[in-house]
């Protein structure tokens, strides 16, 4: 979506980093070593690769392809890469991801992408426009999404920001969210915690515990606050306690280098 | 006993204009050979499944084999749109593309229902998306114990189910490993089905990971060396990224795609044959 | 990350009285050294769930560890009858068996739905049999897509889960191969979790047909050469097919399976070192 | 049930046998090449392992236990001796081998024993006695039976035939024969054809194409017509055309003989 803004440098005394690199430390940061997270690919697999190489060996990569602790020394370009398969600790079929692993809660974080995401972190990744049976845009659709969504016990969100893509209501709940609001999951009997986090190219949102809305509560190096309004397709509220992300080490930026050279 | 074939006649004796056809294989073990000679016997108003229907079903779709397409996700994986897709959907072109969209979880579990003789499965999915709305093969269904309600899905039963697997021996048995993906699934669950395999040996020695299908649940079996090209068979052959890469020019405009059918499959060249490395890609 | 324990600490934090247990192998991989731990350590109450109340559970249904069995099919395989459990169907001895009866069919399906996180299962089953009259746990429910009537079982979800398997590695990943039976569905369908291997190695050598449970999925692991015994662990041990014939001289009476469990399983002595040979009975 | 009857020699031109013997050997001879057979432990598996070493090479035996295409060179003492395993085209888990393999109605042959035979086929393997809850006899319960009688395409039953275990109606039917009568298993939806064979020490049975009441088809060599009825707790019709069974061949003999001695 923000093609300019992802090789936009950032410099200072810190090493030189893009907004996207940026994007993908702090969502390497948020995964705990130890935890089970199921990664798609894209943003999210970079960000769990990083994380697995930095501060936590023991995150368990599964991937809906049918890996569980996956290890792959290279980042996989699909998720259904042999090294995938290969490195893994057990390897199944895809029912069988889906039915017993993530279906019963199994799994600690989701990691999701989003084509739209709305102030209540609900995801669209179906189609763009109005109307489903003619949309402007078709998008791939649902893939996993929908029960990775309902079932993780949190989900984090990885997107790029953009007016356009963080819209006040997405076309169409590809994947629910906080629904329309706090206490809509549980309405729903959506079993998992929904998006606790979503983690953009300009900075961090967590759902306010009273509303469950998207408010920004982490500002990336180099961001103010009127870039991620501006970049924000609702009136976008600002936590009190707003902080400031570190910046990329320079142990971050190489792992996340050298991982991104060695898949090319 | 399976019947080893060509995969000229394994095509041509089991996909039949207006069928329902599965070709399955998630990521790895895409049966592309098998889905370009469809487009070469000129078969139409196909009904295709696929929970991801990648540049395999591109492929047929813009070449206007088919009517229909239930899925889950359609995408090229890491990489961006299906062109082709996205203009049948958008423009009805070459000819209209009917969807039924589903998530993998549902998918998934039609074809495990299909495989198991059973006409629903039950999971818990779709709750609070909008997909139910659009999707008449998404019921709700009530648990006769606890009262909870979840979501069933109709069993997938295709007329022909397509996979490729590493290898099968002379009967017929065959044997895949690595990512299996829903192979095994949509082959029981069809009333036919085609495997193409990287090479029909003597024997079939174990294989940690292995699934093997006896030769009396397959119908035919053809030797398709390379046959899941640009997607790969762990053992066999590397995914050729490159390939898909390059398939989004191809598949981008549709005068480019046009010539690509006529010169590359039409022709009788296979996948197999053109690599992103003769197109100049890498 | 599985706790990697002794037999006494796994069974003795694992299993309480009251709790729904389920010990799980079909023929091969039977989970006997823990039963008997079970019967040690005096567990009262327990609600026991197995497809194949074999041996196993003689011995801890004579040894008045159960107070209801939910089950499928309950002989000596290849031997007879099992004569505890008669007993304590027929003659409340030592203490009243309610039982839960089912079809294999319907029993793996409770497993499935356990470990699938659902509330039930549905099946083509127990139709036109009399089970349905005498089982509350089987209902009907109907197709919401053909209207068609199947059957209906609820989950199994035990308090805890117990199985044998060839290997574990240090950090708790469990490796079995072979006929491996419901234990997967059995381990993920449970609250708790205990595993007997024949050995804890450094590293898992990938075998033909296994089936690995990653250490996150399992509570304990606990390491008990021949714990299987008289079942088999393939790769380690044949079945010892005179012990099962000998369990008939055994079970048959009530005073000769006193002694028994006195001298073979109170005393500390595990099946491991009680073969048939010492018994003469070969 | 009639131990005393499984000893008894026959004699006289042919090679010297017993009804037991006789029984396996019929039961072996009903087993077409090429079929799928669910093979139950006990006499089905005898007899399905004389078939795959007479006439029958290509025989595939199914056992619950999770094998497809065993080959075993003893007879297994249980349905799940590593021998199973080891020679089978597939091993698969146990719900798999209900739900994706017996249940779609993938397999031709179910071959049943049964404590209690009904006059149309219905089995009893659970109680003996009026009252399930306070039974004269507990028997060991259902298995897999019920879904093999429903499923396969057709059942054979082998089992020694007694006044005591052919009775006019089962206690607990336990797995459907031919229900109440002809039409009864379309009526409640039962895909196969249920029993068409039963096969015991003294003939053979079949349901009656108007009735589907079990009638005697086949007498084995030295039995009477008389020896049946006294076997069988109802009024036995017998076929106009019924035959006489030929003796085991001393091929068939030996073939089960050794089969059975390298299994001790």
């Amino acid at each position: 979506m923000t093609g300019a803004a992802s090789t936009t440098a950032v410099s200072g005394a810190q090493p030189e980093y893009t907004s996207d690199e940026m994007m993908s430390i702090a969502a390497a940061r948020a995964l705990e070593n130890g935890k089970r997270c199921f990664v798609g690919i894209g943003l999210p697999s970079t960000a769990a690769n990083v994380a697995r190489r930095t501060h936590a060996p023991d995150l368990v990569l599964i991937y809906e392809s049918g890996t569980l602790g996956s290890k792959p020394d290279v980042l996989p370009s699909s998720i259904g890469d042999g090294v995938l398969a290969e490195t893994a600790d057990a390897v199944i079929g895809v029912p069988e991801v889906f039915n017993y692993w993530l279906q019963p809660g199994r799994i600690d974080v989701g990691f999701l992408g989003a084509a739209q995401l709305d102030r209540f972190g609900n995801i669209n990744t179906t189609v763009i426009g109005d109307d489903y049976t003619d949309p402007k845009v078709r998008l791939p659709g649902a893939g996993g999404a929908p029960e990775i969504a309902a079932s993780c016990r949190e989900v984090f969100v990885v997107v790029r920001q953009s007016a356009r893509s963080f819209v006040d209501k997405v076309d169409f709940v590809t994947s629910v969210g906080h629904g329309s609001g706090k206490g809509d999951r549980e309405r729903l009997g959506l079993p998992g915690a929904g998006p606790t986090l979503v983690i953009t190219d300009l900075g961090v949102l967590r759902p306010d515990p009273e509303t469950a809305e998207l408010v920004l509560t982490q500002l990336h190096p180099g961001v103010e606050v009127e870039d991620v309004r501006a970049a924000t397709g609702w009136d976008l509220q600002i936590s009190p306690d707003l902080t400031r992300t570190e910046a990329p080490t320079a142990a971050e930026l190489s792992t996340l280098r050298t991982l991104k050279e060695a898949s090319r | 006993m399976a019947d080893i074939v060509s995969l000229a006649d394994g095509v041509g004796e089991l996909v039949r204009d207006g069928d329902v056809v599965a070709l399955e294989g998630f990521t790895h073990l895409i049966p592309h050979a098998a889905g370009q000679e469809i487009i070469r016997q000129g078969r139409k108003d196909l009904t295709l499944v696929r929970m991801t229907p990648d540049i395999v079903y591109d492929q047929l779709i813009g070449a206007g084999c088919a009517r229909k397409l239930i899925f889950s996700w359609g995408g090229n994986p890491g990489v961006g749109s299906l062109h082709r897709f996205r203009d049948a959907v958008q423009h009805a072109w070459p000819v209209p593309l009917e969807i039924e969209e589903h998530s993998h979880a549902g998918m998934a579990n039609r074809y495990v229902a299909g495989a198991s003789g059973l006409p629903f499965a039950v999971l818990r999915g779709y709750r609070g998306t909008d997909l139910p709305e659009h999707t008449a093969t998404i019921k709700w269904i009530t648990c006769p114990f606890t009262g909870e309600e979840l979501a069933a899905v109709p069993a997938i039963n295709p007329d022909v189910s397509i996979i490729h697997a590493q290898r099968a021996d002379r009967a017929g048995n065959v044997q895949m490993w690595g990512l299996v993906g829903v192979q095994k699934e949509a082959v029981l669950a069809a009333e036919r089905s085609l495997v193409t395999v990287e090479e029909v040996v003597d024997e079939l020695e174990p294989v940690a990971g292995q699934v093997v299908l006896p030769h009396w649940a397959v119908t035919a079996v053809a030797e398709v060396p390379g046959g899941a090209h640009p997607s790969y068979a762990q053992g066999y052959s590397e995914r050729d990224n490159a390939y898909y890469k390059y398939w989004d020019s191809i598949g981008r405009d549709r005068d480019t795609f046009r010539t690509w059918v006529r010169d590359e499959v039409l022709a009788g060249r296979s996948a197999t044959e053109t690599t992103g490395d003769k197109e100049g890609v890498r």
